[in-house]
């Protein structure tokens, strides 16, 4: 039986954990299976989890979350015949396989979509907790922009430097409005839980919100410009169908294996144009083939198109 | 340094964070001048969120969801009558009490109703506030100075924004120029000089604990229905505990404690926005904004700074006879 | 019997002429019956007085007819008809007013809020406050009672406080009127302006019940007399028609001893030698304004006064508990007075006992048992450790049971309770505590306020041994009687200061009473 | 003359306290659509039903006992120390520095000087409410909540700026070395022909903790400082008539409580995670509350209620884990047995003595 473990941000952020759950259900429908799941409460409690679901025979252990990389790296090795897959961060273990995204691709599409929908030439970012990985999301995105109008302004704002940060809506819609008043007419918000907060003050002050991980176009339709899929579901759905024979190692997912996309939907058909569905599909054939380079942060923590 | 729509930008978020530490600030202030202290603001607040929320979403009427969220936390507030008046527990112990409660009860009814790990659905529409905009607000958006003012910071805030403002004085009003808030007052300083005066300590205590219940709910309501749009885990985030901060900031005063909540809300507005503060070279980081609250009320405990006295009788349950 | 015939004569009055009148009245606190079967009248428009030892129940009796406790039993009759009074809401809506021995006043509220509280005209304060200010007024010129109208209550002497109490009862249109020991924080002055105004206001016919513990204002002031003894009533008497001392053993139960036999003192070196002492309280109100005295071995010095006029001070100075300025030497050795060896550890290295006023706050724990309250202050004796880091819990255990038997504690259990053992031998333990120290000076003060009269035979006697033991011993009372029977010397204390010293031979209750009231007869006024 | 004897007050009052607490709790989980016997059944076997249970509920266990001494001295001395959770957060940083920047030679070197740098970095958090109580009056409940939120920011400050690797995305410090890890109790017991599992995170932290009990004992019923504690818990004036200094007995008060309460990241820093991670204590600073409460802050009361509440804890999540009753609900029996044990304490208490004295009338 196959099990999943939730990172803080909780099953329904309504974004990338969500997207997981997304995954597990799709598997579930298909296949009739059963797994199990657990929801992390906080920080010190991460190592009970993988435990006590491998002592109970679960296999594989999917995880969501880079934040359970210190972890797994501890507890793996003890149980040698489960398989772990996680999520977001490489953990280098005979029976772990790690799945990472190239989400500076994918955030480099929605770029080139909130610059064009920009009438003020002013975007924004809202991160969840200021790490590599989001910066990451942040800097693929001001590329976008950039590649779109050199001149455009990237407003950059992270909303916190704990995993508090993947939760707090509240604080998500205040940075942004506060990025509103600066003029910004988009804003991307990779931030968890907190981005519904970003999402819902964008609905409110009329301007453009792009989602994250999970499609959530839907969420306010019109007014979501799209999100950057993150294919998380695939990923756990895979890992499930898999099932014990999941392969070790490490699996990069970007646009060329579908691994990440922007989303296109009845939703938000309105707002993106011929004209910006032929500019961004156009570089997206670039990336996959190598053309355009998109800069991952994460290689050497800068940026070319932003300053964190 | 900052230009004047920045400045307005931080008061305005500054007024949305400082109202829910606002109405919990003049809860506390009711339940704490008749003696009775809080600590469990933070829980009725936070179960006040919870229930609002569902209620609002249920019936897809705010107003209904802030009636839920009073009818949480005078429900609260009851377990704290009766364990701090009626059988003369330890009101501290009574508040952590329903502080607990409300954190478990609310994840486990949320988790029954909607599935959705403790939270509710999102609010849309009738079901939250709007922001509104007041009289002549767009006419004056164009004059200098004034216009931005009136337009961005007074105007467009959601109802009960306004209803917090206005139970400053109102409160300021009930405690000083009426009956029961003389007598409220005295219940706090010594409840024996009301008895023997012909008024009952219990009736005025547990009238005090149910303004708190109904402000708290208010501030909740506020919370999950205004700032927010539905309730998440553990939402209130320390607002209760700020806001006795404020209390004692305020020491235990009504305008003071308008201008304590707002003090704090400030910070939290300034800590939202800037990550950290380059004060021309002095980096302050964001978490010593996020403390400071809790550091200034130490400071003003420790009595360096304007001495708070709190209500004489405070904190201990009136007993007639041993 | 006196009770028998002042019932007989009370029961024919005609019933309409009585004010109050209490049938059966029964209280208890938990395991404490404070009222058994108490009945008591009291006729319309005069002063009747109540007296009794320390916990007798009259403050419990008093505020059952003001509903402020609910009584067990009994029935409560106001001009002669059945009235239920189960709160104060009812005793003030039958004309029943009453002045607590602690006062019921919001300390940081003023003189009219305190006195429209609960008596408010509407909801808002501004008319009430309107017209309590110029009742007051009225109030004021009628009866003499003038206080600021807006002076906060703890900005107040005590005097003021108690006339804020009465304009208080005065407001609520009482006609029957409680005070429950108004003198015992009076000046003599005071409370003769109170005894003026109280008679002023039986003129107006109104009813007045006064408890006191003294005498003289029993047979000063009142009409009628009722003494309780144990919760109990034991005798109505008309004022005119008995004398003190009938009083005095109605109130004990047998005939009261005057003096205690001692031998003559044999006074040795000085042991105690205060110049100048001065202590201030926490308000930074002086309560001390220098004290000069001396205590020599094998003397007993008492300090006379009314209570509150800083013998507690002088005690708590000298005992350690509260800091003071000035010099106090001990066997020629300067104190510590406001540093870091002024406290009851280093007094009781110095060689200083201390039998507190208060005992029950002070000098123990009442959740302690009696060994533990033996150790209590001398917890760092060596003889009660085991090593350097434990306790010796059964030398003390051992230690207490010789105290408790030769003290005669009774029950003589010492691992019960402190709260379990009566006042009397409570006081006891404390009392053997402190003397078996056999210390060169014992403090002690009130030695036998609420104890029984065998057990006062027997700590005077335990006072008296160790004064002829060669001690010194500094005696604090509100007692005359005892002041005079047991000090070898008597100091008098007034307002802070030592009016005078005198010799129990050769003074009298009217000369020391003078004193008390800050009047020298040799001086003139102080 | 007893209104009720000693049993009663020490173990009746909080068994009926902890069985309303249990019944209220049944009906949340019977009202959320679960079944409480089976729900009940299951944290019995999740908890107590394996050897891999037990380490969990010990381990548990271990953290509560330290928190509710920490909150039970202070209680003798009649101060109410929330501030459980800063201090057991400051005494992981404490920890955490000790082990990251000595070389230890030995595990048992490590734990010597773990157990003294935590308990000084939770009694020095302790130290300035104390003090503040003591010399200034400033209301110590008020201080130690704020100093929590204070402890809070500080340790996020610390973790994300400064202690954590470089490189690591999450907030923590890295790994402590091999040197320090501590023999989990499987080790312990298996060294001695028990069979225990070796994957729980009970450790030799455990008899630490038992010995603090017995310390603790030895400290409030044997020695002069405990009597000098007890004797200003009950009276404050009192105690100064005996020459007791309130300042120095509230410092002395507080520094152990907060030392205690310190002591605890032995267990789940430095026994546990082996790294210093966010909000490592996870509430058991307030725990440590319903456990002295429960306990009447004796000792023995403290072991057996910390027990009760490791069970609760580990029952707890095999329940989140194997039903759909969230782990919360150990929070709503968490508050509700404050509630009843502590502020409802008269609601139980009366009834019972009235019955008491009711049989002792009969009797006579
Ligand atoms: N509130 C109370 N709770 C419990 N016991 C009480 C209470 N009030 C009084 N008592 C007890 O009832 C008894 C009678 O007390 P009361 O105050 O009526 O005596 P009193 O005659 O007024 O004495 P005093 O002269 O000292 O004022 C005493 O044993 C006292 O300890
Ligand atoms: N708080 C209490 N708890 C338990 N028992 C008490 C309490 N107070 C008093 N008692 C018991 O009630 C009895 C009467 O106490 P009280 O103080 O009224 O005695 P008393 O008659 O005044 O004696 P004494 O003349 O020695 O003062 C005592 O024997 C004591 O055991
Ligand atoms: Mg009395
Ligand atoms: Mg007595």
């Amino acid at each position: 039986e196959p099990a999943l473990i939730y990172d803080l941000g909780g099953k329904f952020d309504k974004s990338f954990n969500e997207a997981a759950f997304g995954g597990a259900s799709r598997w579930v429908t298909e296949t009739g299976g059963t797994y199990k799941e657990l929801e992390m409460q906080s920080e010190a409690q991460r190592e009970q989890a993988l435990r006590r679901l491998a002592e109970t025979g679960s296999n594989p252990i999917v995880m969501t979350g880079f934040a359970f990389g210190d972890v797994l790296g501890q507890v793996a090795p003890d149980y040698p015949d489960t398989k772990f897959v996680i999520i977001d961060m490489v953990v280098e273990q005979p029976n772990v396989k790690s799945v990472v995204f190239a989400e500076e691709q994918g955030s480099y599409l929605v770029g080139m979509l909130a610059a064009m929908a920009s009438k003020t030439d002013t975007v924004g970012f809202i991160g969840g907790m200021d790490i590599p990985l989001i910066r990451k999301f942040g800097c693929g995105y001001a590329q976008g922009v950039k590649a779109v109008k050199a001149e455009a302004n990237v407003i950059l704002n992270m909303t916190g430097t704990t995993p508090a940060a993947w939760n707090d809506p509240v604080k998500g819609g205040e940075l942004a409005k506060s990025q509103k008043s600066q003029g910004a007419d988009v804003i991307y918000a990779a931030a968890g839980g907190t981005g519904m907060g970003v999402l819902q003050a964008a609905a409110d002050e009329g301007i453009l919100s792009i989602g994250v991980d999970s499609n959530q176009n839907h969420l306010f339709p019109g007014k979501v410009l799209t999100s950057m899929v993150k294919r998380v579901d695939n990923t756990v759905f895979d890992a499930f169908t898999a099932g014990e024979a999941v392969e070790p190692g490490i699996t990069m997912a970007d646009l060329s294996n579908d691994g990440v996309a922007y989303a296109l939907d009845d939703n938000n058909a309105a707002l993106i144009t011929p004209e910006m569905k032929a500019a961004v599909d156009e570089a997206a054939a670039k990336i996959k083939s190598g053309e355009i380079k998109v800069h991952d942060y994460m290689t050497d923590n800068t940026c070319p198109a932003a300053s964190f | 340094m900052m230009d004047l729509t920045t400045v307005l930008q931080i008061l305005d978020s500054t007024i949305r964070l400082g109202t829910p530490l606002l109405l919990a600030c003049l809860a506390g202030l009711f339940s704490e001048r008749a003696g009775i202290f809080d600590i469990g603001l933070e829980g009725k607040m936070l179960a006040a969120a919870f229930l609002s929320a569902a209620a609002a979403f249920v019936t897809g009427d705010v107003w209904l969801g802030v009636a839920a969220g009073i009818f949480a936390a005078l429900l609260m507030s009851a377990i704290h009558g009766l364990a701090s008046i009626t059988f003369r527990g330890n009101q501290l112990i009574s508040g952590v009490a329903i502080n607990f409660l409300a954190s478990g009860l609310t994840v486990l009814l949320g988790q029954y109703w909607f599935a959705l790990g403790g939270r509710t659905p999102s609010l849309t529409g009738d079901a939250r506030f709007a922001p509104i905009t007041l009289w002549g607000a767009e006419a004056l958006r164009e004059v200098p100075v004034i216009g931005p003012i009136y337009y961005e910071l007074i105007s467009g805030h959601t109802a009960l924004v306004y209803v917090a403002v206005a139970m400053v004085p109102l409160s300021a009003w009930l405690l000083y120029r009426t009956r029961f808030g003389l007598r409220l007052r005295a219940v706090g300083e010594n409840p024996a000089a009301v008895d023997t005066a012909g008024v009952s300590v219990v009736g005025i205590r547990f009238a005090a604990v149910a303004i708190c219940g109904v402000l708290t709910g208010l501030a909740g309501a506020y919370l999950a229905t205004g700032l927010s749009a539905g309730f998440v885990k553990e939402m209130t985030a320390g607002r209760g505990y700020i806001a006795l901060a404020a209390l004692i900031f305020a020491k235990w005063r009504p305008w003071y404690a308008l201008g304590a909540t707002m003090l704090f809300g400030f910070l939290e507005a300034i800590s939202n926005r800037y990550q950290n503060i380059d004060l021309g070279g002095i980096v302050i980081p964001v978490q010593f904004m996020q403390a400071l609250p809790y550091i200034l009320t130490v400071v003003i405990l420790a009595g360096f700074v304007g001495k708070a006295t709190p209500p004489r009788a405070g904190g201990e349950p009136y007993v007639k006879e041993r | 019997m006196a009770a028998e015939r002042q019932q007989g004569r009370q029961a024919a009055a005609a019933p309409d002429s009585l004010a109050i009148e209490l049938r059966g009245i029964s209280k208890s606190f938990g395991p404490v019956q404070a009222n058994k079967d108490i009945s008591i009248q009291v006729r319309r428009g005069s002063i009747h007085g109540i007296i009794g030892e320390n916990g007798a129940g009259k403050s419990t009796l008093m505020s059952i007819l003001y509903g402020f406790y609910r009584a067990d039993a009994g029935e409560i009759y106001i001009g002669g008809r059945l009235t239920p009074i189960p709160d104060s809401q009812s005793a003030i809506r039958a004309g029943i007013g009453m002045v607590f021995q602690h006062f019921k006043l919001v300390q940081n509220f003023t003189v009219l809020e305190n006195v429209i509280l609960g008596a408010e005209e509407g909801r808002l304060l501004r008319p009430s406050l309107a017209k309590a200010r110029k009742a007051l007024a009225d109030l004021a010129r009628e009866y003499e009672l003038e206080v600021d109208p807006d002076a906060r209550i703890e900005d107040l002497s005590v005097g003021h406080q108690q006339r804020v109490e009465i304009l208080k009862a005065l407001y609520r249109q009482a006609d029957i009127l409680i005070l429950d020991e108004p003198t015992g924080v009076l000046t003599p002055a005071e409370a003769d302006h109170l005894f003026r105004i109280l008679k002023g206001l039986r003129e107006q016919g109104k009813t007045i019940i006064l408890i006191t513990h003294k005498l003289r204002e029993i047979m000063e002031i009142t009409d009628t007399v009722s003494v309780m003894r144990r919760g109990q009533m034991t005798a109505t008497v008309q004022t005119a028609e008995t004398s003190p001392e009938e009083l005095a053993e109605l109130m004990v139960g047998r005939k009261v001893l005057l003096r205690v036999d001692k031998a003559p003192a044999i006074p040795g070196r000085t042991v105690l030698k205060v110049e100048n002492l001065r202590v201030r309280d926490e308000n930074g109100v002086e309560r001390l304004k220098g004290i000069d005295l001396t205590v020599r071995a094998g003397e007993i010095l008492g300090i006379a006064g009314v209570a509150g006029n800083g013998q507690s001070e002088l005690l708590e100075v000298l005992g350690g508990i509260a800091r003071g300025a000035g010099s106090v030497q001990l066997n020629g050795v300067e104190l510590d007075l406001s540093g870091k060896h002024s406290d009851g550890q280093s007094r009781r290295l110095q060689g200083i006992a201390h039998v507190p006023e208060d005992r029950q706050h002070l000098g123990m724990i009442m959740d302690f048992t009696a060994w533990e309250n033996v150790a209590f202050g001398y917890h760092n004796e060596p003889e009660y450790q085991k090593n350097a880091l434990l306790m010796d819990n059964e030398a003390l255990r051992e230690d207490t049971r010789r105290k408790m038997e030769r003290f005669d504690v009774r029950p003589p259990d010492c691992t019960l309770a402190a709260k379990n053992f009566s006042g009397g031998n409570q006081q006891k333990l404390i009392v053997a505590r402190e003397i078996e120290r056999n210390p060169d000076l014992l403090l002690i003060g009130q030695p036998t306020r609420g104890v029984d009269i065998g057990a006062i035979e027997f700590i005077h006697k335990q006072i008296l041994a160790l004064r002829d033991a060669g001690k010194a011993v500094l005696l604090v009372s509100v007692e005359l009687d005892e002041i005079m029977s047991l000090s070898d010397r008597i100091a008098v204390m007034f307002d802070g200061r030592i009016m005078g010293f005198r010799d129990p031979a050769t003074t009298d209750e009217r000369d020391l009473g003078l004193l008390m009231a800050g009047v020298d007869d040799v001086k003139g006024a102080a | 003359m007893q209104k009720m004897p000693p049993w009663a007050d020490a173990l009746l009052v909080p068994l009926l306290s902890l069985l309303i607490a249990f019944a209220i709790s049944s009906v949340v989980i019977f009202a959320i659509g679960e079944n409480p016997v089976e729900a009940m059944k299951l944290m019995v076997t999740g908890a107590l039903g394996s050897s891999y249970g037990w380490g969990y509920t010990l381990y548990y266990a271990t953290n509560f006992m330290f928190t509710g001494l920490a909150v039970a001295v202070a209680f003798h001395a009649g101060l109410f120390n929330i501030g459980g959770e800063g201090q057991a957060s400051l005494g992981g940083l404490g920890v955490a520095l000790v082990c990251l920047m000595v070389p230890w030679p030995h595990w048992s070197l490590a734990l010597i000087g773990a157990v003294v740098c935590g308990a000084l970095f939770g009694a020095l958090w302790a130290a300035l409410p104390a003090w503040l109580q003591a010399k200034r009056g400033s209301h110590i409940v008020i201080t130690t909540i704020m100093f929590n939120f204070i402890a809070a920011s500080l340790l996020n400050y610390l973790l994300v700026n400064m202690l954590r690797p470089v490189g690591s995305m999450d907030p923590a410090t890295a790994r402590f070395p091999a040197e320090t890890n501590l023999p989990g109790l499987g080790e312990i017991l298996g060294a001695v022909g028990i069979p225990f599992s070796t994957s729980t995170p009970a450790n030799v932290s455990l008899f630490l903790a038992l010995a603090c009990c017995v310390l603790v004992w030895v400290l409030i019923w044997r020695t002069r400082l405990g009597y000098q504690i007890r004797a200003f818990g009950k009276s404050e004036k009192a105690a100064v008539y005996a020459g007791i200094r309130p300042v120095r007995i509230t410092m002395y008060a507080m520094l152990i409580s907060g030392g205690l309460a310190g002591m605890m990241a032995v267990n789940n820093v430095m026994g546990e995670a082996n790294r210093l991670v966010l909000n490592s204590v996870e509430g058991a600073g307030f725990i440590g509350i319903a456990v002295a409460l429960m306990g009447r802050s004796h000792p023995f009361g403290v072991f057996l209620a910390a027990i009760l509440f490791g069970f609760l804890y580990q029952g707890g999540a095999e329940l989140a884990l194997w039903t759909k009753i969230p782990r919360e609900l150990i929070t709503v029996i968490q508050a509700l047995v404050i509630l009843f044990t502590g502020a409802l304490d008269n609601m139980v208490r009366q009834p019972v003595e009235w019955l008491f004295a009711r049989a002792g009338r009969g009797a006579k």
